[in-house]
């Protein structure tokens, strides 16, 4: 039983560090446009799908593709602000949740369109990495460290850049940023193409785990949703602690009762954080 | 050099400003005074390009800008400091600074400029890595008026800057609005607090519910009765 | 507005008068159904709009559904439990529910957004439970209500009885609504959406009028999912709790204009419609193509009609009438 | 007010509208109600397939005349889309607006359990060729409702039998030795193979060490994979769809799960080339499946004359196209088992009793009876009577358990079709063998 209890405590940090990539993107959206991303998973799936068509279909090394998806992602952020957020800008926030929602219908079934049905995955061997009966999935393990680099990246990038700042600027007050003169559209995009980048990062990571198919979304965007505002909206350093708390309270709870109700228990800790403290884990109360 | 030519302007239906005439001569410190919900703040708004004019006219520099988007005006030469020292409460005074500085005119001299302002502001040089959400209000001011000094305007606005700040601070802020001219600003200057403002004005306006219902030198304020009983208190 | 007023009042009589003879003219068994499930959706779609056109969007009307509709069934099978009564206890069970989430909502303070986010995941937490708990409730493949035949187990031969059902709970539906305008109820909850505080400081007890509303809207949620479950005879996590069903109810209200009476009765017979006519037209010609389609038609409505089709229209013809005044 | 009334008459009458346009039929033709879930979750678990496969068997009908060389086979596509609610909207159309007298298809048991019950009420023919929950069949009576594939019962049994042939093999004397888990997707078709599973373990007196249930749509298997690791069984029953079973697979390696074999009950095993493709060959190398064998599995010289050149039309059709020379089981299944019903069973009924009505049908479905061999699928069929506690049901059909070696198929079980012995237990070359 310890030992069990143990895997699952390792497995659930590593598991951390898969939540934490796929909470960056969510959380910048929701920080800088204030738009509930509900097709965020959706996203994950589309650069699931590119990938495997540049690496499968065009045969291009599967770095590169990676690399390809990623930027291909970007382009489906900026395409999303265009055609769907900028319309949506001063609607009322239910509105907008469900516009993105109906986007999820339409992603879904165009890719159904576009792939197939059929389940496509990249066979890749990974390196079983084991110390005595201790396993760790190497897998996640380098998810862990890409969640770490792209943390530190996204750092530098707000931190030391004007596009950076900018971005902070918008998240904390649009109107004295525009009066600074701050281009919120032009932010906007840039947050788009971030997210859906990152949305391609994510799925770049996910190419050693998972099959894709178009229902291959639907199960990741509220447990991101939960990690982003249990953390605190818009707080990246809060985000990236709070998947780690989900992840090893899953994993545990998992490995004692059941996959549905470790979900149960990250669900419940999260209404309670906002029954107590609605900013959130690491937020600032405005 | 800044010309505001009958504009009216609404939130959704309700009227803000009424049929309204500006004009602000380079180099001038220019005044509008009135009570609270005259349309004071909505005027700066609206040149600032916050609030767009249902009708009339904005130019400045002999362009027409009632069209431009907020961020094109601050582009153009116009910054302003809104009421209440509104800063960025959770970025440090440093990163306020450089956002002061984030138009493009601006940010190829903003190394150069912030040494200046720290001379200025002494107080922000201390603090220049706390956030700025934890400044008192009269430093949160100074912030303010140093951020939007960081934009390189020709022409600045300040909303209230008096607003809610302790006397000593108040005759601080108006020193400085003071050496801003000799600096070679234009300054357009919202204020309730009259008496203090109109000594430093070249010129000023007053604003009654959304209207302008007077105009002139300061001197001619302090002559006009009206004013006297009801903004100066004498 | 009289005008509006007069027309409304002839308007909504011609409407029932159809509704009444519909199922009489169209005998089709395929479109009866449609037209029981538009009815029944409406119904729902109304009892959430009590709370949203209050500020209170709830995200997690899923729960109220599932709990209806899995107890009533699940005491059937279990126990022959009669239905006719089961489904109060289902109702009972939601409204409990209801109280217990709401006070803990209220309680705290949580609104806007964070009350909707608090109710997506409490929506999701209804369909994994159901998982959970996949021995007795079939888990996320669904559950069959078994079949008797019986009136006494609510089910009758002639599936039209159900489309009555379905239209005298909407009529009660909009009838409750009415009765929330006239009464203090309404006045109290605007202000209490207006400023919690001042309405706090005027004396409205702010968590009870929430309460009041919240419980009626999750009460007849369930009353809904429970009539659901009766008549299409099938539960499953996604058809009838979880955030797919929740999500889906928002919007049918809002399509049709939550703030109007009869919105939520337009909003669901247009998506219901909409949905049957895609995919039967489409057919299987282009696999995807329909569903594309829909989704495409429901983000147009919602960019170009974001007052809804009910709001929009009542917006553009009073303006019409003003321009004639 | 008005034009609100105006809006739902409008819409109303666009949908009955094309209800209507596409009904209206012509002489000698005969409208097949096709009803499959070609979209959402499980078009890609084998839903498509299917459709594909009835497709084709449609098509060949056509080819040669209709059935009987006299009615056009017309189909009448609708998609499940994946969701019992779409599909009773879908099958109630088909039965009444529609008026098919046939409606056939559907891949999922949630989805074919409430369909049945339908179909008795409008008393249509409900021909279910891919869902096998003992549940659509089992102690309903019913007289509208045919099955041709093996029950989910029949699925579980096979592989504890197989087993149970096989304990030599383990290095074992008695059942009581073998440690057996049983993890399966938690809905009907899961539940009932799990159930069949265990039923047999306990018969045989094996060890059942585990048993745990999981939602097919899971992104993550590693708690149940971290409690098989502590039950250390030898043997692994699983039943999924095909996501959870490349987690599974993929997740099971990286964590080190090791065991001495692993059998998959069809559904997501089904498809191993595919499998293959998608997560690496050498996950699914020496794993067994339990299935109707594959068409191009099939011993042709062991099937009824003329057969052979069926399933030989079915691969090359399908191959032209669908664009797949390897089609996976469920397609086999639905070309097969739509392919006695258009060849087979309608035939008879307008033969023996003059037309192709509902109830000639049904009579003529109970009538008939093919030997072993006599069906493209290589078993025979012969229906249940009402009275049977599983009407409806083709009790000559059954599924063999196969074995991937090396990319290879070869039959294992039952003894009297097996092409080759079974490998057990797993070998050290297994990411999963005991080294």
């Amino acid at each position: 039983m310890f030992e069990q209890i143990l895997m699952a405590l390792i497995n659930g940090i590593l598991l951390g560090g898969v939540l934490a990539l796929l909470a960056f993107g969510l959380n910048l959206i929701f920080g800088v446009v204030k738009i509930i991303h509900m097709a965020y998973g959706q996203f994950v799936m589309l650069g699931f799908y590119f990938i495997y068509t540049f690496h499968t279909s065009w045969h291009i090394p599967l770095l590169l593709a990676m690399a390809l998806g990623i930027a291909a992602m970007g382009l489906i952020g900026i395409l999303t602000q265009l055609l769907v957020i900028n319309p949506l800008l001063n609607a009322p926030r239910l509105n907008q949740l469900l516009a993105l929602a109906s986007l999820i219908i339409v992603v879904e079934n165009l890719a159904q369109v576009i792939w197939g049905a059929d389940y496509r995955g990249i066979p890749l061997s990974m390196p079983i990495i084991q110390f005595g009966e201790i396993f760790i999935r190497s897998s996640f393990l380098i998810a862990f460290i890409g969640a770490i680099v792209t943390l530190w990246f996204l750092y530098l990038f707000l931190n030391r850049t004007y596009l950076g700042l900018g971005i902070r600027a918008v998240a904390q007050d649009l109107e004295m940023a525009k009066g600074m003169g701050i281009n919120p559209k032009v932010i906007y995009y840039i947050t788009l193409m971030t997210g859906g980048a990152l949305s391609g990062l994510v799925a770049a990571f996910f190419v050693p785990i998972y099959t894709v198919h178009p229902h291959f979304g639907a199960s990741f965007t509220l447990m991101a949703f939960v990690i982003v505002v249990f953390g605190g909206m818009g707080n990246l350093m809060g985000g990236f602690i709070s998947a780690f708390i989900i992840g090893i309270v899953t994993s545990v709870t998992a490995v004692l009762s059941s996959k549905e109700v470790a979900d149960i228990v990250a669900l419940l800790m999260f209404i309670g954080m906002m029954m107590v403290r609605p900013e959130g884990l690491l937020g600032t109360e405005s | 050099m800044l010309n505001v030519h009958d504009i009216n302007v609404f939130y959704d239906e309700f009227q803000a400003l009424e049929s309204v005439t500006v004009k602000i001569e380079k180099g001038q410190t220019v005044i509008v005074v009135g009570p609270n919900g005259a349309g004071k703040s909505t005027l700066l708004r609206t040149i600032a390009g916050l609030q767009k004019p249902r009708r009339g006219s904005i130019e400045f520099e002999g362009h027409r800008i009632d069209r431009m988007e907020a961020h094109q005006i601050v582009e153009g030469g116009i910054s302003l400091v809104p009421e209440g020292g509104r800063v960025f409460p959770h970025l440090t005074v440093m990163d306020n600074l450089k956002v002061g500085s984030y138009n493009k005119g601006a940010r190829p001299i903003a190394k150069q400029r912030l040494p200046q302002i720290f001379q200025l502001f002494p107080v922000l040089a201390d603090r220049r890595n706390q956030r700025a959400g934890s400044l008192s209000g009269g430093e949160r001011q100074m912030l303010a008026i140093a951020r939007s000094l960081m934009a390189q305007p020709r022409l600045i606005m300040l909303d209230e800057p008096s607003l809610g700040l302790a006397p000593l601070v108040v005759n601080m802020v108006f020193e400085f609005i003071k050496s801003m001219k000799q600096e070679g600003y234009t300054v357009l200057l919202v204020e309730q607090n009259a008496n203090k403002a109109l000594k430093v004005a070249d010129y000023a306006y007053l604003i009654e519910s959304g209207k302008m219902v007077f105009e002139g030198k300061s001197e001619d304020f302090d002559k006009n009765p009206y004013i006297k009983t009801a903004y100066l208190g004498l | 507005m009289q005008a509006i007023n007069k027309y409304g009042f002839y308007g909504q009589i011609i409407l029932l008068v159809v509704l009444v003879m519909l199922p009489f003219i169209i005998t089709s068994s395929y479109l009866n159904h449609i037209m029981t499930l538009i009815l029944l959706w409406s119904f729902v779609a109304t009892a959430w709009a009590y709370m949203a056109r209050f500020g209170m969007v709830s995200l997690g009307h899923g729960i109220f559904l599932g709990i209806g509709a899995y107890f009533p069934t699940m005491m059937f099978n279990y126990w022959s439990f009669t239905p006719w009564i089961g489904i109060w206890v289902g109702v009972a069970i939601a409204v409990a529910t209801a109280a217990v989430l709401g006070y803990a909502c209220f309680r705290f303070g949580l609104l806007g957004d964070y009350f909707a986010l608090v109710t997506l995941a409490v929506a999701e937490v209804s369909a994994l439970t159901i998982m959970a708990f996949r021995e007795t409730t079939g888990g996320s493949l669904g559950y069959t209500l078994r079949a008797t035949g019986k009136i006494s187990d609510m089910q009758f031969s002639d599936k039209r009885v159900y489309y009555f059902i379905a239209l005298i709970l909407l009529i009660g539906a909009v009838y409750i609504w009415r009765r929330i305008d006239r009464s203090p109820i309404r006045l109290a909850l605007t202000a209490i959406e207006e400023s919690e505080i001042a309405a706090a400081s005027l004396g409205v007890s702010v968590i009870r009028y929430k309460m009041m509303i919240t419980l009626l809207s999750a009460g007849l949620t369930a009353l809904g999912g429970a009539l659901y479950a009766q008549y299409v005879t099938y539960v499953s996590p996604d058809t009838i709790a979880g955030v797919g069903v929740s999500l889906s109810v928002c919007f049918k209200a809002i399509l049709g204009g939550m703030f109007t009476v009869l919105g939520p009765f337009v909003g669901s017979t247009i998506i219901v419609a909409l949905e049957e006519y895609v995919r039967i037209s489409m057919g299987a010609s282009f696999l995807g193509l329909s569903q594309i389609i829909f989704g495409i038609s429901l983000l147009i409505m919602i960019i170009f009609l974001p007052k809804g089709i009910m709001g929009s229209m009542s917006l553009a013809i009073s303006r019409k009438l003003n321009r004639i005044d | 007010m008005m034009k609100k009334c105006l809006v739902t008459v409008i819409a109303l009458g666009l949908c009955v509208g094309s209800v209507f346009g596409t009904a209206l039929a012509q002489d000698k033709e005969f409208k097949l109600g096709v009803l499959f879930s070609m979209t959402g979750a499980f078009a890609p678990a084998g839903g498509l397939a299917g459709y594909q496969g009835t497709m084709v068997a449609v098509d060949m009908i056509n080819a040669r005349g209709g059935i009987a060389g006299q009615y056009k086979v017309v189909p009448v596509i609708a998609d499940a889309q994946s969701n019992p609610d779409t599909s009773i909207r879908e099958g109630q159309r088909l039965m009444t607006v529609e008026n098919v007298p046939v409606v056939l298809g559907v891949f999922s048991s949630a989805i074919a359990v409430p369909l049945a019950p339908m179909a008795e009420q409008y008393k249509k023919i409900f021909w279910v060729i891919i869902a096998i929950s003992d549940k659509v069949v089992q102690d309903r009576h019913l007289n509208y409702t045919f099955r041709v594939q093996p029950t989910g019962s029949q699925w579980g049994q096979s592989t504890v039998t197989m087993f149970n042939e096989n304990l030599e093999k383990f290095g074992i004397k008695s059942a009581s030795e073998v440690r057996v888990a049983v993890i399966y997707e938690d809905g009907p078709y899961g539940s009932s193979v799990a159930a069949a599973n265990k039923e047999k373990v306990k018969e045989f007196g094996m060890n059942l060490v585990m048993e745990e249930a999981y939602s097919h749509k899971t992104n993550d298997l590693s708690s149940l994979i971290f409690k098989l690791k502590s039950a250390k069984p030898d043997v692994i029953l699983h039943t999924g769809y095909f996501p959870d079973v490349v987690l599974f697979f993929r997740q099971a390696r990286e964590l080190g799960l090791k065991t001495k074999a692993i059998a998959g009950h069809g559904a997501g095993h089904a498809n191993m080339p595919k499998l293959a493709e998608a997560a690496g060959g050498e996950l699914m190398n020496y794993c067994f499946n339990v299935d109707p064998a594959p068409a191009q599995l099939l011993d042709r010289s062991k099937l009824a004359p003329g057969n052979g050149d069926v399933v030989g039309e079915f691969l090359k059709r399908y191959e032209e196209k669908f664009k797949d020379n390897n089609p996976p089981t469920h397609a086999t299944q639905g070309f097969g088992h739509t392919w006695i019903l258009l060849n087979d069973v309608l035939p008879l009924a307008l033969e023996k009793y003059g037309d192709l009505s509902p109830d000639s049908i049904r009579k003529a479905a109970l009538d008939i009876e093919i030997p072993d061999g006599g069906t493209p699928c290589g078993y025979g069929v012969k229906f249940a009577p009402p009275e049977h506690a599983l009407s409806g049901q083709n009790l000559r059909s059954y599924p063999v358990v196969a074995q991937s070696v090396g990319g290879k198929l070869s039959i294992a079980w039952p003894g009297a079709l097996q092409t080759a012995q079974p490998v057990i237990p797993l070998p050290a070359d297994s990411p999963y063998g005991i080294k």
